[in-house]
């Protein structure tokens, strides 16, 4: 019952360097726009995946500009799942400036803010950031008061 | 980043485009030495950006924590309404300490020069 | 090919109230020590869990304690894996203290660093948080190398 | 929580137990209220602490941003492996500013005391 037209799929493999974070944005653009997705639904998907690809390049690319950024874009017709997977290891440390706490960390929590799923796995080859967002979440909780 | 500094008004630092990981460092020490060179209060002009995310959120943070103990004010400018809704998340807008939001450069011109002169 | 004999599911419902985090832990340690986790392990564990439900008890339960929090716990031999339900919707704002840049928002970031997979669903009827965490991470790493 | 307080020494908290977002909001009104009282260097003594979540974190990280500004210092003394991993996991153990971890209330007390007679 899947509709076809609308089952898109897209990889892209780039540099670990945050110069790479518009490109990365403009592909999530890209397909999320082709999917029907609304601006302001875009745009947050664009935050919360260049958070988890900035996170893949500052913390998760033991080699640097040697290691690769690898972003998976599945969407169907309601639903559209980004992967974001370095080629690290997740860090548990939390960045400490000049002795004081740090202003930093909001990153994760902005995924959680602006998508309706986020998933972390530390994975064996690297860290995987999967971003969930539904298209038409108003709809579906209509469906729920009135059952087909 | 444009930086326009008149005498007797505060200054304003025209921020355009995308402030997002790879802007930042560079903004960051820009604007870190412009206040370091004695110029405790500044307007950050945001009229024109039209992406932020968690790097850009820092750096407005750091310019407030920079500006504050040299008895200084961040002023932040912001219309685009994406940009808007980013900053509220991470509780920003809410913040009261040394800094304001407004929606125009005229507006913060108007509400930190009367401080100033106080 | 699973070991029935170590496959334990539990489920807890309590009253949304921080006083029964001492409870969720308790029944989180007694699972996984069943399960056969180290204490290195069972410690990281009672920590993730207790923040994914104290997150549910002060931004997930509208009605306070009239709320419940939902804990259910799943161990299969290598895994174990804790979901937090509440009964509330995501709320998308971090806190600020006397209009300043609050020291609190480290919960979710713990999660992640304490954990293998950190799953946060917005769903229909709640937040679901899924914690996961693998038993003997070194051996599987080795069967990476010597594929059986 | 127990408060040993003798004149010309630093104060010592002595908490114990876990420190959860349940124990968090009475501690913390207590120790404030006790460094409000004219204690501005404090020993928060966690020996005996067996757990410790975001909640005690944010209740270190605040009683620092309460003696601070009053120039004093937090002496932390923590033994336990565990709390220590989570301490260090959310950079408490790398703070420097007004802050100090020791592994014993003795060595918290010979370093701390010869700071405050200078
Ligand atoms: N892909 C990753 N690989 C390794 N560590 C990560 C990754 N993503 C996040 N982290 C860890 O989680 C912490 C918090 O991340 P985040 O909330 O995005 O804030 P920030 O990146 O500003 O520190 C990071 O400082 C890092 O220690
Ligand atoms: N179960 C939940 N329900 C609603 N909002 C949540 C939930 N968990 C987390 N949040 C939101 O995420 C923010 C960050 O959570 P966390 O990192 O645990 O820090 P803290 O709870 O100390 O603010 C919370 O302030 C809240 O806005």
């Amino acid at each position: 019952m899947v509709d076809n037209k609308h089952r898109i799929e897209r990889r892209l493999d780039v540099q670990s360097h945050t110069k790479n974070l518009a490109l990365i944005r403009n592909e999530v653009e890209d397909v999320a726009s082709k999917c029907g997705f609304s601006d302001a639904d875009i745009y947050q998907m664009k935050v919360a995946v260049s958070e988890a690809a900035a996170n893949a390049i500052e913390h998760g690319s033991p080699l640097g500009e040697k290691n690769q950024v690898h972003l998976q874009i599945e969407c169907s017709p309601g639903r559209i799942s980004i992967e974001v997977i370095d080629e690290g290891v997740f860090k548990a440390r939390l960045p400490v400036t000049n002795g004081r706490p740090s202003h930093r960390g909001r990153g994760i929590f902005l995924m959680t803010a602006l998508m309706d799923e986020v998933n972390i796995t530390e994975g064996q080859e690297g860290t995987i950031v999967r971003l969930v967002k539904l298209k038409n979440k108003e709809s579906l909780k209509e469906r729920e008061h009135f059952p087909a | 980043m444009e930086v326009q500094v008149l005498p007797g008004r505060i200054p304003i630092i025209d921020v355009d485009g995308e402030i997002d990981h790879y802007a930042v460092p560079e903004l960051e020490s820009k604007i870190m030495a412009f206040i370091d060179e004695g110029h405790a209060s500044i307007i950050l002009d945001f009229s024109d950006v039209s992406y932020i995310d968690s790097a850009g959120v820092a750096l407005i943070i750091l310019s407030i924590q920079k500006s504050s103990p040299l008895g200084g004010k961040v002023g932040l400018v912001v219309t685009n309404k994406n940009v808007l809704k980013i900053l509220d998340i991470v509780g920003i807008t809410k913040l009261a300490e040394a800094f304001s939001l407004y929606s125009s450069v005229e507006e913060a011109l108007a509400d930190m020069s009367g401080e100033q002169r106080g």
